[in-house]
Parts: C-alpha cells; structure tokens; sequence
C-alpha cells in the first residue's frame, strides 16, 4: 500500500516536472563492436560520433553524454545491455544497432519504456508495418529498399537466372523478398546461410552445380568480404555476374578484397561522391579523422546524430515530453548528407536509391561511383499496413 | 524375495562348465563347483588358476562365455551383479575396496540400507536417513562384530591395513548375504591380524555359507568344511579338506611344491 | 569429501543470506537503481541452474559437460508455451521442469552407458545436437531463439513488476535448495554419493547404480530446466545460446568456483562469476583479464572453491 | 551432380585436413596426460593472429606462417611449463576451469593487442584464383591447404611410427607409468609434444585465416570440433585423429551439400536450405554419439 502511494505521489511530481528542461542528453549506443559484424557498428560510431565533434560535443545545445556498449550480435546481449541502459542509465535515445534480429529483440523494452529508438541502420518490415511503433524511427532505410533497387535493376538488365543469398535472418529474409519484389525472372536457388559463416566452399559449390547467370547476395560486413574473395577464388566470377546492395560492397568490403571487386553493381540511398555540401564536409572529415573513406554505415551513424540533435534543439531540452520529441523527430529539421528525405507515417524515409559500380576513382582507389537514380522518392512496401498511434 | 523351493539336494550354488577368456588367453575352462548351504568351502590354486576371475565372474562383475551359474535355485549368469547381491550373494574383494572418504559407519550403514528387502527402497528422495536409525543401530552392532566399533567416526581411508580389511568384511556382511565370496581375506596382512581375521571368519561359518578363497593354507585347512582345487581355469578336485590333502593330482599339481 | 551433512553454521548463514536477500528490492528502489532487482533475479536464476549441475557433479560425481541443454529445453519450454497463449507461472514451471527432466532422461540414458571422459564428450555432444536442432527447427526463431511476451502471472501476482518476480524467483530457489537439502540427507542423496565415492562397491552391494544415476541426473535436469523458464521470462527471450556448449562451461565454472558438492556452491559460484563481471565490466573493458586470473588463482590455490574456503576443517579430514 | 559431390568431397578433405592439424596435439596431451585442455582452440587463434601480425609486418604469407608456428610453439611451451604441468595430477574439473580461464585470457589479451573486429589475412595473391582439375575450376589456395594437411599428416604418422620419439609418445599414451618406468622422461617428452601440438594449431590457425577471418573466438567453435573428432577416434590414437579428422570433415561439407536436395524431395526449397546445413551439423554429433554408444572407447582405442 504504501509503495503504491509512494509511486503515484512520485508521478505527480514527474508530471510537473515535466515541463522542465533537461540538463543533459544521455544517448545509449549499443551496436555491433566485436565479431564478423563489428565492421559495420564501428563505422555507425565514428559516423555518429564525428556528427558529435561537429556539433561540438551537444545535442540541441545540451551537453551529451553517449554511452556505448557492445552487443556482440547476439540478442541476449543486447537485451542485457538495453536493460542497463533503459533501467540503470535512465537514457533519452537509443541507437546504433545494426542487425534486425537484435532490433526485434530489444525493441519491446525499448518502446515499453517509452524511449525514442532512432535506428541508424536496422530497418526490420515488421517496425515498418503493422508493429509500426510512435518510438521507432529509422533514418537509413527499410530492409528491403536497397534490394529493391537492385532487383529492379537486375530485371531491366535482363539477367533471367539469379541465384539468391542471404542470410537465415529478418535482414535476410526482408532481403530476398525486397529483391523478388522487382525481379520478376526466375531465381534459381535460394540459399540461407548462417548468420556470421565465413566459409562459403559448400555454397559456391551448389552456386557452381546451378551455372547462373548472376548472383545476388546480402552478406553484410565479414560474410560479404569472405564471400566474394572465395567466390572469385572458386573461378565463379568468369562467367557469373555478381550483385550485391550496397550493404555488401561498400567501402569496408572493398578495403578488404580489393581488385576483384571492380566491375560490381550494387543499390545504395547514399554514395560519397555525392554533390551536396553537408557530405563533402562529411566525407572530407571523415576521411581526416579516422584515415579511410566512410561507409554507407557512417553515412546512417552521422545521420542519426544529426537527428537527435535537431529534435533535443526543437523541443528545447524538455525531453519528458513525449509527443513534442515525437513531433520533432517526424518534423526532421536537419539537412541530411544524402540529400534531402523524409519521414513516412511508418517514420522510415521516403528518398532516392542509386545505382553504383565499383570501379577506380581518379586518385587510383577502387571505390564505388554513382551511376544513376533506380527509384526517386521510394517508399517502403509494408507503410499502408502501419496505423501508428 | 522370491525364493523358490529348491530341491533339498540341490546346492546353493551350483557352477557348471564355467568358460571365461580375455582375448585368446582362457582363465576358465569349464569350471564346475557345488557350494552347499551352511558350509565353508574354500577355493585353493596356484597363482593364475582362475580364483579371481571365477570370483568375478560369480558376482556378476565379469560374465562368463559359457556355462552356467545357478544360486538358490537360480539362474543367476546373465544377471547383472547389484541383482545378483540383491539375491543374497555378497562378496569382499582381494585388493581393499572400501569407501575411503567416508567415515566408517557410512561404509556400513550404506551396505545396511542396501538391503531393500528388509528396509524398502532407497528411492526416497525427502524423508531423512536420520530417522532410519534402525539401520545405524544394525550398522553399530555390526561394526562391533568385527571388531572396528570403536572406529565407527574414522575416515575409512585412515584405517590400518588389517582394519580395512575388516571393514571389507563388514560390507559385504551388511547386506546379509546367504553366500559371502571371500577374496584373500588375509591377503597382506601380519601373523596376529591374520589371526584375528581367522577368528572372525569362523564366527561368520556359524552364520553364512562361505565360498573362502585364501592362499594361507594353515587357515583354509582350519576352516574349510569342504575344499575345491583350481588349477588352469579348471576344478581338478572337490572334496574333504583330508581327501585333498591325499589327492595324487593335487599334490602333483599344487600342493607338491609347497608341502 | 564424507557424505553432506549441513552443519547448523551453514544453515544460519543461509538464512541470513535468505533474509538479505529479502530485503534486497527494498534496498535498491530505495537507491533509486531498480535495475539491480533485475539484475538479481538473473543471478538468483543462474544460481538455480548451477546448484542443478551441483546435484549430478557434487553429489552424483558425474562430471555433465551438457547441462546448458536442460537450461536451454526449459527456456523453450516457456517460451512455446507462452506462445501457446498458457498465462498461469506455475503451469510453465511444471511444463519446463518436466519437459527438461524427460530430455535429461533420455540424453542420461545413452549417455550413462559411458565413464569418465567420454561421459564428459557424449553429454557435451548431446547439448550441441539440441542446439543445432533448436536452431534449426522451423518457427522456433533460429539463431535469434523465442521472444516471449510478458510473464505469466502467478495465482494473480503480476510477475511483469521486477519486484515481485523477484520474490518469485528467490523463492523457487530457497524451495528448490531445500529440496537438494532433504535429497542430500535422505537415502537417495547418501546412495548417489556412495556412487560418487566407490560405484562397482555400490553395485557389489546391490545397488541398481544405474537407475540411480539416471534419476539423479534427470532430476537435476528438471531443475534447470525450470531456471531456464525462468530466465526466459525474466529476460522476454529464450535464445539458443542458453544451449551453447559455452553455457555448459560457463555453469561447471561456477559450480567448481563456487564448490563441488557443497549445497550453496552452485548459487555461490553464480553469485561470485555474474557479480564479478557486473564489477569488472564497470572498471574495464578487458574485464575478462581479471576474471581469467581470478578463476587461475581459484584452481591453484583453492581446490575446494570458495565454498571450501569457509568450511571448517573436520574431524580426521 | 557427380561434379558437386566431387567438389564437396575435397572441401570436406581440406576441412577434415585442418580438423587433423587441432586434433593431433589434442589427441596427445588428452591421450598421454589425461588431460583436458579447453584453451587448445586459443593457441589456434593465437597462431592466426601471429600469422596475420607477421604476414603484414613482412609482407610474405610464408614468414607469416613460419612466425605464427614458431611463436605458438614457444607460447606453448611456457604455458606447459609455467601453468599446465601443475594440473596433470588434478581432477578433470580443475583442468576444466583453469583452462576456460586460459580461453578468456587468451581472448581478452588477443582483443587488447589487436582490437575487437576481425584482423585480414589475405591468401598470397599467385593462390587468389582457381586452378582446374578434372574439368573444373576449384580454388588454388583450398588445394595448397590440401597438400599441406596431407604432407603433415603423413610426417606425423612417420614420427610417431618410424621414431624413437614416436614410440614413447605412443608408450605414453597407452600407459603412462609404464612409460616412465623404463626411463623415459615424460615430463619433458611432454613439454615436446605441446609445443608440437601448439605449434600443429597455429599451422592450421594460418592456414585457414585467409578462409574464414582471424578474430576473438574463432578457437571456441572449432574446439568442440577437435574434440568431436578425438572422441571419434579414441583418445591418444593418432591414427584415431586422421581417421576421425576426415570422418568429421567429409560427414559434415557433404551433409551440408547433400541434405538440402535430399531435403527438397519432401520439403520446399526454404525449409530444406534452413534445415539441412542444421542437420549436417547435427550429424556429426549424431556419429559421435553412435560411435561412443557401439565403440564406448573410440574407434581405436589407444590405451590397453
């Protein structure tokens, strides 16, 4: 009894303190730092945290204070790390995980605790559709838009006998589905692998027995890196043109193998040699401050940042008040490095998806050049199943 | 206990042909031996014959390959050996195998609480074997029997020799067995513990039948109501403790070197 | 190692511990850090799990490499059924204790045919089987395991509050020691432990080893399973890698830190690995430097765990 | 078809190769000193680490891998003098916890000298493409892994058959005491031998970096490997560990090519890629515990 009286007395004085501004924005950073996935976590963070030096340590003018923890790809660690975070630290915003089978994981917690979750990367369809949720925002993408765009570009190139892989995850399974989406031919084979296998001998051997005209994979981080070296290894590339979005031919895939890479058409939302000031300014200091060129992943990290930011600024600091930091995230009041986007109802972007090949650029380095626009103002598939609250 | 009625002429245990080989190498070679009820009878033979192997194989620790072992009335070959002690057969072993971590009373009392047809089963998860104290009384009376009563408290591994081999002799009589296999009861043991291990064992005559394997021969003659020579996995003689000794093979066999 | 007696010390201090624990919630609203209520109750499950394994290690000595599979089959358990729409906490505890002990009769089973290291090798090569076969089981979530729902409620408590799922759990575990307490006294626990100390004397003596063995390892299985309902309600998830052969390792560490065969060693040994990294995690990042050298110092110099520690030197010992 | 299974037959080769290289210097220290070494699947990672730190630091695959065998060897040796030859009297539950001891240290100590994400170790570039055999390409580098397993394997299966080092280890393996009684120096024949093994694992560590990545825990999920096949095998028996080594190897890549088609006669072509690599991975858990329940001992028992 008493605890219960305690408790509604401790709501009243919340309720008016409400309307006070915090002192500080506590932002929880968990993403993936260690393992075959660590590549893209560590470029969400340099992303994220060059967008901190250049707003100069704050958020909306308040002083930030970002605490970041591993998930090591695992959902149990993740929802370890969440707790802490939402129980312990008491944090404002939450970001930077990567995989969606973690997102799924950690986001009851997250939504129950009425913290605002602005994904950096993992865009699961089932936040995007009817799980829909007023906390949940995505400032990269859905899952399957980047493979939308290559499927479409894949049907349109004419290529009528695609082996698909991917792996046995949500992000996977939003992968082959978004393809399928836009690619009407016939797709061969369908291949789950494990999320995090690094030996593909078993799969380019079935690949090999299917003799495809081309091949689409979603292997994002170390599995693509490890897929497309054995692939070219095994030979396969002779006669079999690969696709990848730009999840698995980035920069951080192309540092790793290298050479073999050129020639390789990939879909992305945002490309480094795109012409706006906010991401040469991006790119430039990226590459000063952390010596290599940024990552589609970075691209997401510096984004995020840049949302938080103008929200904590748009509601002056009173972070309590719910709908107002709701209302100020959906308003998005920043100019984003991909050019410009918005939110949809389902609060993913509405935006362009480009086409990219990898080739050398004019300093020598193989990087990846914009070729062209596949879909201008895309949305997602699952946004008319949303009816957010 | 199912006891069937066995015939009066029949013994309470009957070997019969008893086969066991290790790789190529026989250790019994149709072996065959009667033990009567109430009798000490003693198993003699040179080193190798096959004393511990048909020990083994009677308790049920080793099968046989052939032949066939009836106890009470039983066919006991193909029984596994906690069935066989459930039976009433009981054995000691040569080399000492006690519970060395345990105290003393623990070694008995678990031998006690073996005997599920007096106690019922040890399947008792919750009820405290505290209460059982029927069992520990059994276990101290025991105990004194022989001889170790005062030594109830020690860890069993602390024990002399001769005292484990006493306790050796406790467990295997804890279960109450109606045939005790005796494995070199005296086996490393001095004169004046030799002769206390004597003296218990005539004391046991009176209460179990006992099948004594035992190299010292001033004690088997002395105990031994009937004796049966193994030599070469085979019994080549089974008889009164005189007519062994007189038995030409045996002494040509065995007895020939030593006496 | 004599057969367990608890001595009235060690009673007392284990309601001293109890008591404390009682006021556990208590204490950390009133410092404003709800989270370690949580954080608590995972320790308490963790301690349910190794004192299981204390039972077949410590008291059973059979040394199972695959314990992780009952913590894992427990967790499912919860999880399917809470899927199922079952909403009665006792109901899920009885389904993953049975449904964890039948498993454990059956890996026991084959597996207790073997001695020694290969007993270790067989039980670990079981744990992964169900691990793969959990991964791989259409609609069970593959390697992201079950997400569950909220908690069932408890006779109209609802669990969801930290708090009294909290109580919940510490109340399993105080029952479920009780219960090895008066299974270590009574006849079973004395005929599982002679097992432990001399097997072929047990058997010469008429013991059925065999089903002995079988039903204590199965009965330990049961009890992890239920502290795997448990933490997967506690943490809305039951993820593969409570099956983990990692998980198998990681409850044997702490039973040994804690000490084999001692009733307390499985909750002390998970208090002391969990907390310790809760500690170190807050120090440093390479936290795990400290606890490898810390379980090293365990090995060689404290052979009887920390359990072995505290207790008093006895009689002839 | 044909071509597929032929494929799948020299990955499952390659595979089991490196399973051998783990599993020869498990199958020793278990066999000779009952001991159970949960840490050896660090000194693998140690030796890939090592590789990748030397290869990039000289430039040449070759100086990497001679570095990395070299440096686990030694690193092998100071932790068998220094820590391990304390535990051979123990329990197997001390050795258990000591060594998961040693796998955190091993990992956290690798994490803070190389960081948490993956270090590259690239193939030499002349082994980046395939070769062609039989009428179909197949990777060059996988084919180099071959020949090495197989030139060890049989250098090991001459040292310990042909040697007078040979014989005591197999002496010793089969009993120990008996061993010592005529003389020979087990401690020290010993400290041989894990350096042998260490040094065996950061070969296979080297060897197969370029194939998967060489990170923090890549020796936890093949440890379980190695020991799968020592079991199979019967511990101590090297002969056991070549057998077992390609037993796994085969059993595991051709279950995971074989069962998804197998699997598509019944089930759709979803389920049957979800399933069948789970199986595969299943069956070789399935081979152990078949073998362990018909041949308790392994299939070649090394002790008498």
């Amino acid at each position: 009894m008493f605890r219960k009286r305690l408790s509604i007395l401790a709501a009243a004085l919340m309720l008016t303190t409400a309307a006070h501004a915090a002192d500080k924005v506590k932002v929880g950073f968990l993403s993936t730092l260690s393992g075959p996935g660590a590549g893209l976590g560590v470029d969400i963070r340099d992303g994220f945290n060059l967008a901190l030096k250049h707003l100069n340590g704050k958020f909306g003018g308040l002083p930030a204070e970002v605490i970041v923890a591993d998930d090591q790809q695992k959902p149990e660690i993740a929802q370890q790390a969440t707790e802490k975070f939402l129980k312990k630290d008491k944090v404002d915003f939450m970001t930077g995980i990567v995989f969606s089978n973690l997102m799924l994981a950690v986001g009851p917690a997250v939504f129950d605790s009425k913290t605002f979750f602005v994904s950096a990367n993992a865009g699961p369809s089932q936040y995007a559709g009817e799980q829909c949720n007023t906390y949940f925002f995505n400032v990269a993408w859905q899952n399957d838009n980047l493979h939308e765009a290559v499927g479409k570009y894949v049907q349109d190139k004419g290529f009528n006998k695609v082996v698909l892989v991917a792996p046995n995850y949500p992000g996977g399974k939003d992968a082959m589905v978004g393809f399928k989406r836009f690619y009407k031919g016939k797709s061969s084979e369908e291949i789950y692998t494990k999320l995090g296998q690094l030996d593909y001998a078993a799969e380019l051997a079935q690949i090999r027995a299917q003799k495809p005209d081309a091949v689409f994979f979603f292997l994002p981080g170390g599995m693509g890196i490890n897929f497309v070296k054995q692939f070219v290894a095994a030979g396969l590339s002779r006669d079999t043109q690969l696709f990848a979005p730009g999840f698995s031919a980035d920069e951080d895939v192309i540092k790793a193998v290298g050479a073999p890479m050129l020639g390789m058409f990939n879909s992305s939302h945002w490309a480094h040699d795109m012409d706006n000031a906010e991401n040469k300014r991006f790119v430039a200091d990226f590459q000063k401050e952390y010596g290599r060129l940024p990552s589609l992943y970075a691209s997401q990290g510096y984004d995020a940042a840049l949302l938080i930011d103008a929200a904590v600024r748009d509601t002056k600091g009173k972070l309590d008040d719910k709908d107002a930091v709701r209302k100020a995230l959906e308003a998005k009041r920043f100019k984003s490095v991909r050019g410009d986007f918005k939110f949809n109802v389902n609060h993913y972007p509405v935006q362009n998806y480009y086409l990219r090949v990898i080739g050398r650029d004019a300093q020598g380095r193989v990087t990846n050049k914009t070729m062209g626009t596949v879909f201008a103002n895309h949305a997602d598939a699952y946004a008319a199943q949303c009816k957010m609250k | 206990m199912t006891e069937r009625a066995a015939p009066p002429s029949s013994p309470l245990l009957d070997v019969c042909d008893v086969g066991k080989h290790f790789g190529g190498v026989y250790a019994l070679n149709g072996a065959t031996l009667a033990v009567e009820a109430g009798e000490v009878h003693a198993l003699i033979g040179p080193n190798g014959a096959g004393k511990t192997t048909l020990i083994h194989t009677l308790s049920g620790a080793l099968r046989a390959d052939a032949g066939r072992i009836r106890f009470a009335g039983q066919e006991v070959g193909g029984r596994a050996m906690h069935e066989r002690a459930a039976l009433g057969l009981a054995r000691s072993y040569q080399i000492t195998n006690v519970f060395a971590r345990l105290s003393v009373l623990d070694n008995v009392t678990l031998a006690v609480q073996a005997r599920t047809r007096d106690w019922g089963t040890s399947f008792r998860f919750w009820r405290p074997f505290a209460r059982d104290t029927a069992i520990v009384e059994e276990a101290r009376a025991l105990l004194e029997r022989v001889g170790l009563g005062a030594l109830a408290g020690r860890r069993a591994g602390n024990l002399s020799h001769g005292e484990q081999r006493c306790l050796e002799v406790a467990l295997a009589l804890g279960t109450r067995p109606r045939l005790l296999l005796l494995d070199e009861p005296m086996a490393g043991m001095g004169p004046e513990e030799s002769a206390r291990m004597v003296e218990l064992v005539e004391r046991l005559a009176r209460q179990v039948t006992l099948l004594l394997v035992e190299h010292d021969m001033d004690a088997v003659f002395r105990l031994a109501d009937r004796i049966s020579v193994l030599v070469g996995g085979r019994v080549i003689a089974s008889g009164l403790p005189d007519e062994i000794r007189a038995d030409a093979e045996v002494r040509r066999a065995y007895l020939g070197d030593e006496a | 190692m004599g057969l367990y007696v608890s001595s009235t010390r060690r009673r007392a201090l284990a309601v001293a511990a109890l008591v404390g624990l009682c006021a556990l919630p208590w204490l950390a609203q009133a410092a404003g850090q709800g989270f370690y209520v949580s954080f608590a109750s995972r320790v308490l499950i963790f301690a349910l799990a190794a004192s299981s394994l204390n039972l077949v290690l410590g008291f059973g000595g059979m040394v199972s490499f695959g314990h992780a599979a009952f913590f894992g089959a427990g967790a499912y358990c919860a999880a399917l059924l809470a899927g199922a729409g079952v909403a009665a906490a006792p109901l899920v505890w009885l389904a993953a204790f049975g449904a964890a002990g039948l498993l454990a009769l059956l890996i026991g089973a084959l597996s207790l045919r073997t001695r020694g290291v290969y007993f270790i090798m067989i039980t670990l090569a079981f744990a992964q089987m169900a691990y793969y076969l959990v991964v791989s089981l259409p609609g069970w979530g593959g390697d992201d395991g079950l997400p569950l729902s909220g908690r069932a409620p408890l006779f109209g408590i609802d669990l969801k509050d930290d708090t009294a799922f909290y109580y919940a759990v510490l109340a399993l575990l105080a029952a479920s020691l009780f219960a090895f307490d008066r299974l270590a006294h009574a006849r079973f626990g004395r005929v599982i432990q002679g097992i432990r100390e001399n097997e072929t004397r047990m058997e010469a003596l008429g013991y059925p080893v065999f089903a002995y063995k079988l039903s204590c390892f199965a009965l330990a299985g049961a009890f992890a399973g239920l502290a795997g309902a448990l933490l997967a309600s506690q943490s809305g998830l039951a993820s593969p890698s409570l099956l983990h052969w990692m998980q198998s390792g990681t409850l044997l560490v702490m039973v040994i830190l804690g000490g084999v065969g001692s009733l307390y060693g499985g909750v002390l040994g998970a208090v002391l690995l969990l907390v310790a990294e809760e500690v170190l995690v807050e120090i440093t990042p390479h936290w795990q430097i400290g606890l490898g050298l810390a379980l090293l110092a365990v090995v060689l110099w404290a052979p009887q765990g920390v359990a072995g520690l505290f207790a008093r030197r006895r009689g002839d010992d | 078809m044909t071509q597929l299974i032929l494929e799948q037959a020299l990955n499952g080769l390659q595979f089991g190769l490196m399973l051998f290289l783990l599993a020869a210097g498990l199958t020793l220290v278990f066999g000779i000193m009952d001991m159970i070494n949960l840490a050896h699947g660090s000194l693998y990672m140690v030796g890939a680490y090592l590789a990748a730190a030397a290869a990039q630091a000289s430039g040449s695959f070759l100086v990497g891998v001679g570095a990395a065998v070299a440096g686990t060897a030694l690193l092998g040796v100071a932790l068998e003098v220094s820590l391990l030859r304390r535990l051979y009297a123990r329990d197997h539950l001390a050795q258990v916890l000591a060594t998961f001891a040693l796998i955190l240290l091993a990992n956290e100590g690798v994490r803070m000298l190389w960081g948490a994400q993956p270090v590259l170790l690239n193939a030499p570039d002349a082994l980046a493409g395939p070769v062609e055999i039989g009428g179909f390409f197949y990777p060059s580098y996988r084919l180099l892994i071959i020949v090495v397993g197989l030139a060890v394997a049989a250098l090991l299966y001459w040292v310990v058959a042909r040697t007078r080092v040979g014989m005591w280890v197999r002496a010793g393996a089969s009993n120990r005491e008996m061993t010592e009684a005529l003389g020979v120096d087990v401690r020290r024949l010993f400290t041989v031998v894990f350096a042998c093994g260490a040094g065996l694992c950061a070969l296979a560590g080297a060897l197969l970096g370029p194939l998967l990545a060489v990170q923090v825990g890549m020796g936890e999920s093949i440890l379980i490997l190695a020991f799968v096949v020592i079991v199979i095998g019967g511990i101590g028996s090297m002969r056991g560990a070549l057998v077992g080594s390609l037993l796994v190897g085969l059993v595991d890549t051709l279950g995971r090519a074989v069962l998804p088609s197998l699997l598509r006669e019944f089930a759709s072509p979803e389920v049957a890629s979800t399933l069948g690599p789970a199986l595969a991975s299943i069956l070789i858990y399935v081979l152990m515990a078949a073998i362990l329940f018909w041949r308790p001992e392994g299939l070649f028992p090394a002790r008498a």
